[in-house]
């Protein structure tokens, strides 16, 4: 019983680690922009299928790691910057944006898969032998993904708190207007937002299939909605709050699997982001209708 | 409010006893995560009279009218219409009791014509009911024909007729602030809170507006209004409370209150 | 089960788009009072459709024979009709009610509209997963509309009888839709869509409204998918992924938000002919590119739509104050007293 | 009145394109040739079932029309897709039916979409060559539905007879918990313990998981001596390969369905060429031994390999193709026996060339079994996929083949299970 517990716990570390990722990137452009980004899940299929192709013309993985996240960054660059644009031009309003990233993701998944040919691909690299500690096991590269996301949360984060331009990207998540007339170019923060959190989406996606050990083009978009509950529960824009709910996330839904109710692991997950909202809508509520598009 | 266009019945004890403050706010506060936005306000609006709020920004004016209307929540302190203490009701049934208001930012129904705008006001206990419009069909008919006379009536009075059958989008931001007072208005009120109605208000409009409302107060109602513009508030108002940081720091007539040296100091800060 | 279907056929085939467009038409104008008029983006709403099918399917088709039987459910009774469709109704309406309880509470548009299409996820899963529930992914065969017995065939063996039973209900139940939007009622939805605050300092009791049309919303629903199912005889998860939400939502964005003609238009086009269209084509490439291509079609149209037409090919039609049988001739100015 | 004239013309557009596209249909393919429609998911989460069957039709199809084609016409293969959903099969077979007068035969339907789909082709008197493992069609009655496939309990007895003849005890079961794979699952189970075989844990996967490390520490904790299973690709991958990592791998034992390129794949890359030889074996609808049939069967798949989805070699060996292909022949040679092509016609010939008889001439391909109607004689169809005897419920099933994949990808038998065994096994609780 305890064994199975730690054994699970093991798990849930391991998936929360790949969780924060992603819901470090979608928490960051989220708190920016307040455009509830849906094709976030379509730009992590991007970078896992850019590592994929690394991997299939031959290369090392670790670079198909690092073509992966710039992959993710140049694919949210050019939505960002060339689609949704389009539509802040138009005065488009912040809740029909949300409908435009929408729109933005059946193109690209339903793209992946017209170019993919509806298959599933195999991606078995950086698979090492188990390290045993009593009930845990888990492979080199599962404590690899863990690093790598501790190392970006601290990363991230010093950079928001130390550097000007991630002070200017507080400012102007806080008050957008505010931080224009203090001689902030939010255009360039938000520049910056997009390449940051694609790039960590891209990697989110490539870290996701080494786990998975496939890609196809539903990858991205079957994991977005934990992305996104870890988002809401962390209290949007707080970059710890999304690692903490990440954890959370990833704890229960591997426990909940171990318990034998693999089936209903995501919806206890999902669960949880419920109960928050019914016992203190306040988490989420913050801000209600006044938010701005910032674009 | 006994009048033949009464619609629903009014709770007795929210009509003012004579001589008595038709809305009374007692030690209200309102913070904000650890930052008391609104702290201890306590004041009186008499039917027919125009009380004005005034202070620099960031007084708390805007979140102390949120706190009398329920749209924001209230850390302590009571709010009493008539006799009766409506801190507790959310504010559709603050409403229902006569207290309406209007927002700093227009809020007119921007998809909605004019006459729907005034016209949804004044639903209330009919019109918000699917069981009334299902099972009575007759007396909800009967009702908006009511209502349809009242709107044009009230349009009439504010020379707005001819914006009937335009959407509240395409109204200039004066004709915005009038459609929110008139909408107020359909309500019977007992009081009105109005929330800077000047801002985008054409100038040479401002002075048949605060004719209106003061023809309004005349009727027998409290307006209790929030404003910057200082003339304005001069020739509104019969009284005026100044707040800053969340507090009272004084009141009374106007010209006696701008020459208190604490007012000026609060200003020039 | 063999039903004699003399009928042609290519009227076979119209008939079920027929009977198709009567179901979606129910969706979309559901869809559209929550959404269009009341403004509640309901991302969830397949759920409470799929809630009514899955029903109208159990009370019809007999106590489950349990783990042994080829399929097991719960609910199992033998209904006469119309009490399936009532049952039907029922569980959408129910279903909404209790995930109204939660989902609607005061919150950004956008995080509410991701919570519901959360809730579609977790229905899904659960009724996969679950199969003592609704016999999990495998799901309910069987099915036959409460007339079959009468005119000796299944709903697809006597289309047309079933297109016109479909087609009854599906039209007075839209009827009943327009007339709500347009009754003092629909108009405080509009009111609550165009600013929250405003109608609830207005006196409008904004927690009530949205749940009072999220229930009815989803009680049309609900009875959408019992027709549906007792035409097709067959409801499984591979029927309602939260992606069929969207193609009705595009219906309503390509027609025209909170426009019922504009609905229809969209209805007729989108899930009915656009969907359709690529059945005719000659086959391109691989089997299944034309379906990729479809759906990126169908994103580029929802895209194009709310960058060029936001409002869709036939917007919001202006309620004239006329319509309201208002004395235009000048009333005594009347004070507030 | 705006709004009207644009709904008006709307409509008018759409109609004529609709008519304009039928048009287009109507003509399209050569003058005599006539359509075999493929019913089946080609998109959604079941797009391996389309792949399955063009791997097994259009060989068939190829080597009919190498032969001359039936009475004259060539087949054209045409897929229709069900997506796996009856709502979606619905429509598209009634299109089918509207725009296709050539239709003479149809593969398919497949498991999601048969109850629907089923009636709708017996109304249309369309024979069919359907592929779903339901129990529910273990009896049926329509005259048009035929079924060259085992039921999903025979599969299940067959892997439960494996097991006992290996003296496995201990039973994991690890199915997913997608449509197609919990078909299999009761057959499986209910077989086990009509042979007293225990099943130590049932695991059931959702696919499409990040990880499935708690079901595989549940698994290892179980300790069973085989696992049987059954899921998609993607989900076998992730499964098989943490499996492997944190050292848990025992004997596996594969429904048919794990038989084909994505899983072997999938589960190959995950545990590599070398364990998946030593561990894994899978219960196939089998030949008794190479025949005549295969080598036929093996010519048509390279022949028609340009227009497979996948390499000559996964075609070979996918059972469900070998099944398809079977299907075609046979109806094709009750078309030539019936001297029509006409569905109602030729439809009660399919028996009579295929069931064994006395004085019967057998047959392995189709050019064989032309001449020898041709001259006259009765003939006997043995498939690739061995005898076809058809029972009064139109099913026929043949002996099941323990196999594996040798680490160069060729099928390896490992034995065999006879129809007779499995019939004699008493499983109770699947109709």
């Amino acid at each position: 019983m305890l064994a199975q517990l730690l054994g699970s716990a093991a798990d849930g570390i391991v998936v929360a680690a790949i969780l924060a990722v992603a819901a470090m990137g979608f928490t960051l452009q989220f708190s920016l922009t307040n455009v509830l980004n849906l094709s976030f899940g379509s730009v992590m299929t991007i970078g896992a299928f850019t590592a994929y192709l690394v991997n299939v013309a031959g290369l090392s993985p670790w670079l198909g790691l690092a073509l992966g996240t710039v992959a993710g960054a140049l694919a949210t660059v050019l939505l960002g910057r060339g689609v949704l644009r389009l539509y802040a031009r138009r005065r488009t309003q912040l809740f029909e944006m949300m409908m435009v990233t929408l729109g933005m993701s059946l193109v690209i998944d339903y793209g992946i898969q017209a170019i993919s040919q509806n298959a599933i691909y195999g991606y078995t690299v950086l698979q090492g032998s188990p390290i045993r500690m009593g009930p845990i096991a888990v492979t080199p590269i599962q404590v690899g993904i863990i690093g790598i996301a501790l190392v970006l949360l601290v990363a991230v984060e010093a950079a928001l708190h130390l550097t000007k331009l991630g002070k200017a990207l507080r400012a102007t998540a806080v008050e957008p207007s505010l931080a224009r007339s203090c001689g902030i170019k939010t255009s360039r923060v938000v520049l910056v937002t997009w390449l940051v959190s694609g790039g960590l989406c891209g990697l989110a996606g490539v870290v996701y299939i080494i786990s998975t050990q496939s890609v196809d083009y539903t990858t991205g978009e079957l994991f977005l909605p934990l992305i996104i509950a870890a988002a809401i529960l962390g209290g949007v824009g707080s970059l710890r709050g999304a690692v903490v709910a990440s954890l959370v996330m990833g704890l229960v839904t591997e426990i909940v699997a171990g318990f034998g109710g693999a089936a209903y692991s995501t919806v206890a997950g999902f669960a949880i982001l419920v109960v928050v909202l019914l016992l203190h809508p306040g988490a989420v509520f913050g801000g209600a209708e006044d938010r701005q598009l910032v674009l | 409010m006994s009048g033949p266009m009464a619609l629903g019945a009014v709770d007795p004890q929210v009509v003012p006893t004579p001589g008595a403050p038709v809305l009374e706010a007692r030690d209200v506060a309102v913070g904000y995560g650890g930052v008391r936005a609104v702290d201890g306000v306590s004041l009186a609006v008499y039917p027919g009279e125009v009380v004005g709020i005034i202070g620099p920004n960031g007084a708390g004016k805007s979140s102390f009218l949120g706190a009398l209307g329920g749209q924001v929540k209230r850390s302590r302190g009571h709010i009493l219409l008539g006799s009766r203490d409506i801190s507790q009701l959310p504010p559709h049934e603050r409403a229902r009791l006569g207290l309406v208001r209007t927002f700093q930012t227009t809020s007119e129904f921007a998809r909605m014509t004019v006459f729907e705008n005034l016209v949804t006001a004044a639903e209330g206990d009919s019109g918000a009911s699917l069981k009334a419009v299902i099972l009575h069909p007759r007396r909800t008919h009967l009702r908006e024909q009511e209502l349809s006379e009242r709107a044009f009536g009230i349009m009439e009075r504010f020379e707005m007729t001819h914006t009937a059958d335009l959407y509240g989008r395409e109204l200039s931001g004066g004709q915005r602030r009038l459609v929110e007072i008139m909408r107020c208005l359909v309500r019977h009120p007992q009081v009105l809170l109005l929330d800077e109605p000047m801002v985008g208000v054409a100038p040479h409009l401002t002075g048949k507006l605060i004719d209106d409302l003061r023809g309004i107060a005349a009727d027998g109602l409290g307006i209790l209004v929030v404003e910057h513009a200082l003339e304005v508030v001069r020739r509104l108002c019969d009284r005026v409370v100044v707040m800053a940081f969340g507090k009272v720091i004084a009141a009374g007539e106007f010209e006696e209150v701008v020459a208190d040296p604490q007012v000026q100091a609060a200003y020039l800060s | 089960m063999e039903g004699g279907s003399d009928v042609g056929a290519w009227s076979f085939y119209i008939t079920t788009l027929l009977v198709y467009f009567v179901v979606d038409a129910l969706s979309a104008f559901s869809l559209n009072l929550q959404f269009g008029y009341a403004g509640v983006v309901n991302f969830g709403f397949i759920v409470f459709q799929a809630a009514g099918a899955y029903v109208a399917a159990v009370v019809t088709l007999g106590p489950s024979g349990g783990q042994a039987s080829f399929q097991q459910y719960i609910l199992g009774s033998h209904l006469p009709f119309p009490l399936e469709l009532l049952a039907a109704t029922l569980a959408g309406a129910v279903l909404s009610l209790v995930v109204g309880l939660f989902a609607l509470r005061r919150m950004r548009r956008d995080y509410q509209a991701a919570v519901l299409l959360i809730v579609s996820l977790i229905a899904l899963q659960v009724v996969s997963a679950d199969v003592p529930l609704f016999n999990g992914s495998n799901g309910l065969t069987g099915v036959t509309w409460p007339f079959g017995q009468l005119f000796g065939a299944t709903a697809t063996g006597s289309p047309f009888l079933y297109l016109g039973y479909a087609a009854i209900i599906g039209l007075l139940v839209c009827l009943g839709v327009i007339w709500l939007s347009r009754s003092p009622w629909g108009r405080s939805l509009r009111a609550m869509r165009d600013h929250e605050d405003a109608a609830s300092a207005m006196g409008l009791n904004i927690t009530s409204l949205r749940l009072q049309v999220f229930v009815l919303g989803g009680a049309i629903a609900g009875l959408s998918g019992g027709l549906l199912v007792e035409y097709i005889g067959a409801w499984s998860p591979g029927a309602w992924g939260y992606a069929e939400t969207f193609v009705i939502f595009t219906a309503i964005f390509v027609g025209g938000v909170g426009n019922y003609r504009g609905v229809l238009v969209g209805t007729l086009l989108v899930p009915i002919i656009f969907l359709e269209i690529p059945r005719f084509l000659p086959a391109v490439g691989y089997p299944g590119l034309t379906d990729s291509l479809e759906w990126v079609v169908v994103g580029l149209a929802w895209m194009l739509c709310l960058l060029f037409r936001p409002r869709g090919i036939i917007p919001e039609r202006r309620l004239k104050a006329s319509l309201h049988g208002s004395p235009r001739e000048p009333a005594p100015a009347e004070g507030s007293a | 009145m705006q709004a009207r004239k644009l709904m008006v013309a709307v409509a008018l557009a759409a109609l004529s394109t609709l008519v304009a596209a039928c048009g287009s249909t109507a003509s399209s393919g050569k003058k005599g040739s006539l359509v075999v429609a493929g019913v089946i998911a080609i998109t959604g989460t079941s797009s391996f079932e389309g792949s399955n069957q063009s791997e097994g039709v259009l060989p068939a199809l190829y080597e009919i029309n190498h032969a001359g084609g039936v009475l004259g016409h060539q087949l054209v293969y045409k897929g229709v897709d069900t997506r796996g959903d009856p709502a979606d099969a619905l429509p598209a077979v009634q299109q089918l039916l509207a725009t296709t007068s050539n239709l003479v035969a149809v593969a398919g339907p497949g498991t999601a979409s048969a109850p629907t789909i089923v009636p709708v082709l017996n109304s249309a008197k369309i024979p069919m060559t359907a592929v779903a493992g339901e129990s529910a069609y273990d009896q049926s009655h329509y005259q048009y539905f035929w079924r060259l496939f085992p039921p999903d309990s025979a599969n299940g007895t067959a892997m439960a007879l494996w097991a006992q003849r290996k003296h496995y005890t201990r039973v994991a079961a690890v199915f997913g918990s997608d449509a197609g794979s919990q078909g299999d699952l009761p057959g499986v189970l209910a077989s086990l313990q009509a042979m007293h075989i225990q099943v130590v844990a049932n695991i059931s996967l959702t696919p499409d998981q990040s990880s499935y490390q708690s079901s595989v520490s549940q698994l290892i904790q179980a300790h069973p001596d085989v696992i049987m299973t059954e899921s998609d690709a993607g989900t076998a991958g992730t499964f098989f390969g943490e499996l492997k990592s944190l050292g848990g791998l025992v004997p596996i034992i594969g429904t048919e369905a794990t038989y084909t390129t994505p899983w072997l794949t999938a589960v190959q890359n995950a545990i590599g060429p070398t364990d998946f030889h030593q561990y894994f074996t899978s219960l196939i609808t089998a030949p008794s031994k190479p025949t005549a049939a295969v080598t036929a069967w093996n010519d048509a798949v390279k022949g028609a390999a340009h227009q497979l989805p996948v390499s000559v070699n996964s075609a070979e060996n996918n059972p469900f193709a070998i099944t398809y292909y079977d299907g075609i022949i046979t109806l094709a040679l009750a078309m030539v026996a019936a001297k029509s092509t006409t569905p109602s016609v030729y439809n009660n010939y399919i028996p009579k060339v295929a069931d064994p008889g006395p004085g019967k001439t057998v047959v392995y391909n189709f050019a064989q079994g032309v001449k020898a109607l041709n001259a006259g004689k009765q003939i006997e169809y043995f498939g690739a996929t061995g005898l076809i005897d058809f029972n009064k419920y139109h099913n026929s099933f043949g002996n099941q083949e323990a196999v594996t994949l040798s680490a160069s990808g060729k099928t390896v038998s490992l034995g065999q299970v006879s129809v007779a065994a499995i019939e004699a096994v008493p499983v109770k609780g699947v109709a």
